[in-house]
Order: structure tokens, then sequence, then C-alpha cells
């Protein structure tokens, strides 16, 4: 039988990798991979938690189907803005995108 | 429904327009032309014909032969119509020499140049049948009745290809026996096979989809680009030489001039669907009237030489106004020897047809100018 | 070790490779390629919490939508764009973080008892789901769904451009 | 037949299966080959494959055997392990969605409840292959290709989902066998024909075959993604291509035909499974046919007027078709009322896509102005 923690751990390393991801890379395209790493490490979390904690209400289960619907529609919203700021600033880079900065 | 697109905005996508070389070795160039394709996603913003690669001296060649040997480099010249550009060229040099065919050669240049024109169409529809996809099933359709127009072309001329038939002053040789009879049978089925073509390929959803309306060429433009034949006639205006300035014995045959309306790939299909039906007419009606008699002028000397002077003859090839200009000093070779490719200038058009379509359309749009390379580059 | 361990970790080693590529790829269509790598090896993780279902929605959903990320890394990168300007001077400092958080939640989650832990997978069926899913979770549900649409049109309006433009 | 008969070993009787599904596929692909050769050459008026054994029949062995000696090139700026692994990711799916296919009642490699869902899921993942193997030749028609496969495949998908997703809700499952067992008295087709003919574009379309070889045009973009492949590598691209084109006529023949059930299930007799398999061999070698029928015969159309059949026809139309079987399905209105209903709805389509078809008017000037639309 694989412990519940196999599971934990495997998410966190996915979350943290993300974590980098998100912080290290200036690419907005890369940025919006590492988002999607870690909703990975959260669903598997939440699946984990209902099929081994609470097998009578499952709600996991249900939140990892919302966790899923909701990630693709941030990615057809994050390519769209990026895609955006693409035009306007010919680059993919959020270094550069400091319009708001002042 | 019209899904709209828009002159891009500096404000745009600023996309990186890749360059595409389509060709010299590309399956829908008709042999090694190549076009660089300058595409913005799927659109076609620039293009620049590249051409010279077939390029083997067939215009100065001929100036050191003697000008019975000439009319080989015609057959080369456009590979698909080699009896209209025999035709062309030994009409020249009678012109130029005065020479007065007797009335059966002209009968005979005037079939066989007529049956030449059909296969030369039925290549086009096989070819213009791969380029937008059909997988080969137009080519067979159409090879089917071209090959037995080559063998009819084989039995009067020993060749498949070359045929080398026309002489200043007549033919080789006479026709066979049952000429006539042979004829009509190849006729018949060539134009059953063309109702086939017809049904496959004109009422056909998906070509009518892809061709109507695709590049329309006003005539206007037409004429300002120097278009000649099908591609001139697609756009409404009746020009045909064997009309306009009739040769050899076209003003004694009844036929029609196909034209189209708007000018865009449909049209071109249309005018040369029906030019084949055309050219079955005038070959029936000179295998009705065709004389009995000589097939050579008399009185022609070995040795070929024509008095000084110049001259331009043109004739209507399947691809359009294939000209001949010769100047002669006198001796037994031309002097000079220069050929206008109908393709040539038909092909010098394409940049101004085909900027601003999808690199599909581009592709059946220079199918549609049926182009033969070795005409172009000579 | 059982061998659904075994099998656990062929399925995880996949997916934590993949993860690393993501975050270190020196191309942006390799990191794209890396992503896809990691994300069927989580439908595989998913299939053996016997969430079946949810493991092939995974399968639908990102084998379409990773290809668009691969598309449009393609097409807003220059192909053989420099390898520096994927990553951020703060590279240090992200590892730092990230090292820490990682450091910090495997701890906890090792050292916590949790309560109503039970040994074996429990298996839910796709009947249970969707009836919960449409019963309890309606409104959740349909907001969902909204809030998808919205996106959508939020998408293709932010991508079109304003219009005469 | 079980295949239970091996062992009571689930990991013995598993590699069994799949031993024979490793071997029962490419046997079918050879065979496919020379069937696609010889129905095409008898549709342009040629004999065919007649070299290689009696009327050509060892034309697909000699071809293996050619594409498995030939050297495997890979250019020299193509990025290597994109360009190698892309085959494998386009073979992979195809042979994964194998195993959820049943092919009679007891005929079937993994009976799973999630079968029509999961084979949908599997089979779009080669999308991925398409673009690695576009992206990573390194080579312009390479990379038109690909970004024209991507763009077709995930566009077709969703009519093609939808279609089978209509059938899903008349039958209440999404087992497979369980839909084929639905139709014992009549196959789907009668009452979702709307749905059927959507399965069968899409299905045309996701099979990149005529009219919608748009990615692999050979006229245009020289093959596409496959154009700097050669050898085994080009091979499985082939194999990709003739394994999908008999999933997609199994699919369709099991969830609209009536699979091995109808017609035998009207005459209420127990079938032996020669007779069953007889019976999917036909229907599905009709779908087969079609395919190859249409390849035959069909033009290719323009990138944006399959799009905008797909977005603006197909899409609206399966839609409808969902819409309508969820109206039947809630006011438990008898399954027969389908009958017209889809009917008229799919003669609708036809009648739009006929009327698009010949729709005349200059549509379209030289240089950067309108662009034309199939309706």
């Amino acid at each position: 039988m694989i412990p519940i923690n196999n599971f934990l751990v495997l998410s966190s390393i996915l979350f943290s990798l993300g974590i980098y991801g998100v912080l290290a890379r200036r690419n907005a395209v890369l940025i919006l991979m590492s988002v999607e790493l870690m909703l990975q490490a959260v669903s598997i979390n939440f699946i984990a938690f209902a099929v081994y904690l609470s097998p009578q209400a499952f709600t996991g289960l249900i939140f990892a189907v919302f966790v899923i619907t909701i990630a693709a529609a941030e990615v057809g919203l994050a390519l769209a803005i990026i895609l955006r700021l693409y035009r306007n600033k010919s680059t993919a880079n959020v270094d550069e995108a400091d319009m708001m900065k002042w | 429904m019209v899904i709209e697109t828009r002159p891009p905005h500096e404000s745009d996508l600023e996309t990186i327009d890749i360059n595409v070389n389509v060709g010299p070795q590309h399956p829908a160039t008709h042999g090694v032309f190549r076009m660089v394709l300058t595409v913005d996603g799927e659109l076609v913003v620039d293009l620049d014909p590249v051409i010279g690669y077939m390029h083997r001296g067939n215009e100065k060649l001929p100036e050191n032969c003697d000008y019975r040997q000439v009319i080989g480099y015609h057959d080369r010249t456009d590979y698909l119509a080699q009896f209209n550009t025999e035709h062309c060229y030994v009409e020249a040099v009678e012109k130029l020499a005065g020479i007065k065919p007797p009335e059966r050669a002209e009968y005979i240049r005037v079939i066989l140049a007529e049956i030449n024109r059909i296969a030369s169409h039925l290549m086009f529809f096989g070819a213009f049948g791969t380029d937008i996809g059909l997988f080969g099933t137009s080519f067979m359709y159409a090879f089917r009745d071209r090959e037995t127009i080559q063998d009819l072309f084989e039995e009067v001329t020993g060749e498949r290809m070359m045929y080398n038939y026309f002489r200043p002053g007549g033919v080789a040789w006479d026709l066979p026996d049952n000429f006539r009879q042979r004829c009509m049978q190849v006729l018949d089925s060539v134009e059953r096979g063309v109702e086939q073509l017809d049904g496959l390929m004109m009422e056909n959803e998906v070509v009518l989809a892809r061709c109507r309306g695709l590049s329309p060429v006003t005539p206007e433009d037409a004429i300002n680009w120097g278009l000649s034949g099908p591609m001139l006639r697609a756009t409404g205006l009746a020009h045909d030489i064997r009309r306009a300035e009739p040769y050899s014995i076209y003003d004694r045959f009844q036929f029609d001039i196909p034209t189209g309306k708007r000018g865009d790939v449909y049209d071109k299909l249309v005018v040369r669907l029906e030019e084949m039906h055309q050219s079955a007419r005038i070959v029936r009606q000179a295998l009705e009237t065709m004389p009995e008699g000589p097939i050579m002028a008399e009185g022609l000397k070995r040795v070929l030489r024509v008095p000084a002077g110049e001259v331009y003859m043109r004739v209507e090839s399947p691809r359009g106004e294939y000209g001949v200009y010769l100047v002669s000093q006198g001796s037994d070779k031309p002097w000079r020897h220069k050929v206008r490719g109908a393709s040539f200038s038909n092909l010098s058009a394409l940049r101004a047809m085909a900027v601003g379509n999808f690199v599909s359309d581009v592709i059946i749009i220079l199918g549609s100018i049926d182009i033969v390379l070795c005409e172009v580059d000579r | 070790m059982t061998y659904e361990e075994v099998i656990f970790y062929v399925i995880a080693v996949p997916t934590v490779v993949g993860a690393i590529g993501v975050v270190t790829a020196r191309n942006v269509v390799h990191s794209a390629l890396f992503l896809i790598l990691s994300l069927l090896s989580v439908a595989g993780i998913f299939i053996l919490l016997s969430a079946e279902f949810l493991a092939i929605v995974q399968v639908l959903i990102y084998g379409g939508a990773v290809t668009i990320l691969v598309l449009f890394a393609m097409m807003l990168t220059r192909v053989r764009d420099l390898p520096a300007a994927l990553d951020g001077p703060q590279r240090p400092f992200a590892a730092l973080a990230a090292g820490a958080f990682m450091a910090v939640s495997i701890f906890s989650m090792v050292s916590t008892d949790w309560p109503g832990e039970t040994d074996k997978i429990n298996v839910i069926s796709i009947e249970q789901i969707g009836n919960d899913l449409f019963t309890t979770w309606a409104v959740p549900f349909e907001v969902a769904s909204l809030v998808l649409m919205v996106a959508l049109l939020g998408a293709i309006v932010l991508a079109r451009g304003e219009e005469g433009e | 037949m079980s295949l239970v008969l091996i062992s009571h070993n689930p990991w013995l009787e598993s590699l069994a299966r799949l031993a024979i599904i490793a071997l029962l596929v490419p046997v079918t692909v050879i065979i496919l080959t020379w069937v696609e050769r010889k129905v095409i050459g008898r549709l342009q008026m040629r004999l065919g494959p007649m070299r290689v054994g009696p009327y050509g029949t060892l034309q697909g062995v000699a071809d293996t055997i050619k594409l498995l000696t030939k050297e495997d090139v890979r250019p020299q700026t193509a990025d290597r392990w994109v360009f190698e692994l892309a085959p494998f990711v386009i073979v992979v799916p195809v042979f994964m969605a194998v195993v959820a296919i049943p092919f009679t009642a007891d005929l079937f490699i993994k009976n799973l409840t999630l079968g029509l869902f999961y084979f949908v899921a599997v089979s779009g993942l080669s999308i991925v292959g398409f673009v690695m193997a576009g992206w990573g030749s390194d080579n312009k028609y390479a990379l038109l290709g690909g970004v024209r496969a991507a763009a077709q495949l995930i566009s077709y998908e969703i009519p093609l989902v939808m279609a089978i997703l209509a059938v899903a809700m008349l039958s209440q499952s999404l087992n497979l066998a369980v839909i084929v067992g639905a139709q014992e008295d009549t196959p789907n087709i009668a009452y979702q024909s709307l749905a059927f003919i959507i399965f069968a574009i899409a299905g045309l379309a996701e099979l990149y075959r005529q009219p919608f070889d748009i990615p692999v045009a050979e006229s245009e973009v020289v093959g596409g993604p496959f154009v700097e492949y050669s050898g085994i590598r080009w091979s499985m691209f082939q194999l990709g291509e003739f394994v999908n084109l008999v999933l997609i006529s199994i699919l369709g023949s099991l969830i609209f035909l009536g699979g091995w059930q109808w017609p035998w299930s009207v005459f209420d007799a127990s079938v032996p499974v020669a007779a069953q398999v007889a019976m999917m061999a036909v229907k599905t070698g009709t779908f087969i046919f079609f395919f190859m029928w249409m390849r035959a015969s069909l033009p290719r159309l323009r990138i944006d007027q399959m799009m905008s059949f797909c977005w603006q026809l197909l899409l609206p139309f399966a839609f409808l078709q969902i819409i309508i079987n969820g109206l039947v399905l809630v006011y438990d209105w008898p399954n027969e009322i389908l009958i017209p209903l889809s009917g008229a709805a799919a003669a609708g389509a036809v009648y739009l896509t006929y009327r698009a078809a010949r729709a005349t008017g200059v549509r379209y000037q030289p240089g950067y102005q309108t662009v034309g639309s199939v309706l």
C-alpha cells in the first residue's frame, strides 16, 4: 500500500519547483507553466486527502475538478494577456512590463 | 458569411515574416520554378519568382542550325504543345521565304495542332487537380485520354513527345491510311473523357469553394500584364489569335471563343474545358473537308535559304500567344531567332495575382497559369 | 516496498524530472514539452489514487492546452533566444525561497499525524462524483462554468484588440 | 474466445493482451496500406500494386522491409530529442487508445467504464507529436504543417467529442460495450443521423485525409511535419495514421452502426464470435472505404474554409443535436421522435454546406482585403 505521505511529499516538491519557476523565470509563458505546476501539486494534495482521509465527503475530488476548470480558464486568459503585452511591448518578458510601476 | 481581415497595423502582433522557398524542388511548381514566399502565418505578403533553372539556350542554339533543324528545338520549347509551336515556326519560315504549303498540309497541321491543344489542356487539368489536392484522380482521368491522343500522334509521326513532323513547306510525310477513322474514334473517346473530367472537377463543391472568386483579374490588368490565351479570355476578352489574326486556314472553320466573366481561377478552368470542345469541333470540320493531294510544296531546295528580312509570326498555343521572331540574312541559318513564350508572360503576372492570398491559394493560382518551365526559361 | 510503491516511484520520477525541466530548460519549447511529461505523469498519479475520471480529464484538457502553450512559446520567442533572457537575476533567491518552502512543507507533512487517516485508498466511483457535483455542489459548478465562459470571452476580447485599431 | 484462458495471473494476462496488440496492429496496418493503394488505384482506373505477390498482396510487406532498412536521417540543425521523440509521441497514444476498444462482446483488452472518454482523451494527445515534429525538424514546411495540424486537430476534436457525447447521452453510458448493447433494436445512426454526419466529417479531419489533409498537403507543405523524416521514423507516422484510421472506423461502427449487435440481435439468436467479428469487419470496412473514397474524389479545402466550416457549421449543429437529445431525455419522449428531428437537422446541415460551397460572387480581391469563407 502506498502511504499518503508519498503523495504529499511529491506534491510539495512540485509546488516548490513551481515557486522557483515563478520567481526565477522572466518569460511570461514560462511563469504560466510554473503556475500550472503549482496547480497540479494542489490537485494531487486534494485528491490524496479525499481518498485517504474523508472517503465519505470526498470534497477534495470535487475541488480538483474545479481546479482543472479554473486552470483552463486561467491559461486562456493569461495567454490573451501575454499576447496583449507582446503586442504593446513586443516582448513577453515580465521585467519589461513596468509601465504601471511609477 | 465573410471573415474580415484588415491591413496590419503598427500596434498589431509583430510576428516574424518567414521566407519559404517553394521550389525548385517542390511537387507543386511544375518543374523547376522557384518562388520565395514571404509568409505571415498562412498569408503570403510577398512573392519573388526565380526562374532560369531550365535555361538551355533554346533561342540561341537554333542560330547555328539549318532552318529544318530548328523544328526540333520548338518541340522542346513547349513540350506539351509541340505541334502548336512547330506550326508557329514553320509558318514564320514560310512567310519569310514566301513558300505556299499545299492545302492538305495545312489541314494536317490544323488537325494535329488542335488535337495537341486538347492534350495540353488535359495535362493542365491533371496537374491542377494535383495542385488542389485531388490525390491523382484527375491526373489519371486526364492521362487516360491524353494517352489515346499520344497513340494517335505516334501513329502519325512515329514519336510520342518530340514529333518533329511539320516542315517549312508542308509536313514530313503523309498521314496513315485510316487516319480519319482513327481520329474520329479518338475524338469521341476524348470528348467522353472530358465530360467525365467536367463532372469530377467543375461541379465538385470543394473545387467551387476553392476556385470561385479566387484572385480575379480585370481585363485592363490582364492587358497591362500582357496575359494571353485562356488567362486573358477568362477575364472576358474574346481575344483569340485564330480569330483576331487568322493564320493558316483557321478562317475556314466555325468555332466559338469561350470567355469567362470574372477572371478568377474557376473561369480559367471553364475556359480551358470549353476550348477542348471547340478544338474538337474544328478537328471534325477539318476532317470532313480535308482534300487529297500533295503534302509538300513543289520546288524546295535541299538546303533551304531564306531571303534576307525579318518576320514575327504568332499563333494561339494552348497557353496563349506563342510567337517566333526571325531575322534572316539570306543564309541557310536564321541570324536571329527569338521566341515569345506565353507561359513567360503569363507567369510575370503571378506576383500581382498571388500576393495577399493564402499559401494554398498561391499554389493553385500558380497552377492555373499552366506554365511549362521549358517555355519560360527557354 | 510493495509493488504499488514501485509503480508510484516509476510515475513520480518522471513527474519531478518534468517539473525540473520546466523550470530549468534553456528553451521555451523544451520547457513546454517537459510540462507535458510532468502533467501526464500527474495523470498517472491520479490513477494510482483511483481517480480515473480526473486522470482522463487531465489528459484531455492539458493535451490541448499545453499544445497551445507550445505554440505560443514558439510564436512569442525567437527560436534562438539568448538563454540568459529566460531567467532573472533573482535566481538564487528563488532557489532559496523554494528550498525553504519545500523543507518546511515536507517536514510538516511527514510529522503531522493526519486525523482519520486510512491505510488504503478508498475508491470513489464516477457516479458518486457526478451525483455530488450536480446536487451538493450544483451552485459552485454553475459558477465555475460561468467563470469559464467569462474568462474565455475576456480572452477573445483581449486577443482580438479594439475595433479599428 | 475469452483471453482469460491464459492464466489468472493479472500480470501475465495483461502482457499477453499487450502482445496481441503489438502483433495484430502492425499486421493490420500492412494489410491496410495494400488495401488503400488498391482501392484508390481502382477508383482512379489503375490496377494499383500488382508486382509483389499475387495481385500485389505482398506489397505492404515489401514496403515495410524497405522502410525498416532505410537510413534514418536527421537534419543537422534539427532539435535532436524533440525530432527523435516526436514519432513516439504520435504512436504511443494511438496504441494506448487501442486498449479501450472492444472488438466483440468478449474480445477486448480492457473493458473500461469510461472507455469512450478515455479514447477521446488519449487520441487527442498525438497533436503534441505533430507540433514536436514540425518544430523540431527546423524546416519551414514542417513548421507550417505542424502549426496547421495543431489548429486543425484541436478544432475538430470539439465537434467530434460533441457527436460522441450525443450518443453517450442517448445510451446513458460511457462504456463502449454498454453503448453497443443499447443498440439491439435500432442502431444509433437512425436516432442520431446528425451526430453521425458530424462524426464522419470530424473523423475525416482528425485523420487529416482529403479534403482535410491541410497539415500534410503534398502540393503545399510537401508532407508537412513528416518532411524531414525517413525510414523507420517516417513509417511510425504512417503506422500512427493507419491505426488511427482503424480506430476511428471501429469507434464509428461501435457507437453508430450497432457494433457486433445489430442486425444479429434482431433475429434474437445467440451469435458465434466469428459472426460478430465478421459483422465488425464489414462495418469497419465500410468506414475505411468511405475515408479512402473521399481521399480519391475530393480536393483539399483552404485552411480558413476548414476552420469556419468547423466553428460555424459543425459545432453549432453538434450543439443542436445535444439540445435535441436533452429535450427528448428530459421530457421522456419516445426515442422514435429523434429520427425525424435529427434527420431534419442533418438535412439542414447538408443543405447549408451545399449552398455555401456554391455561393457565388467575388469574395476576394488581390491585396489585403476580405478573406472568403465556405459559408
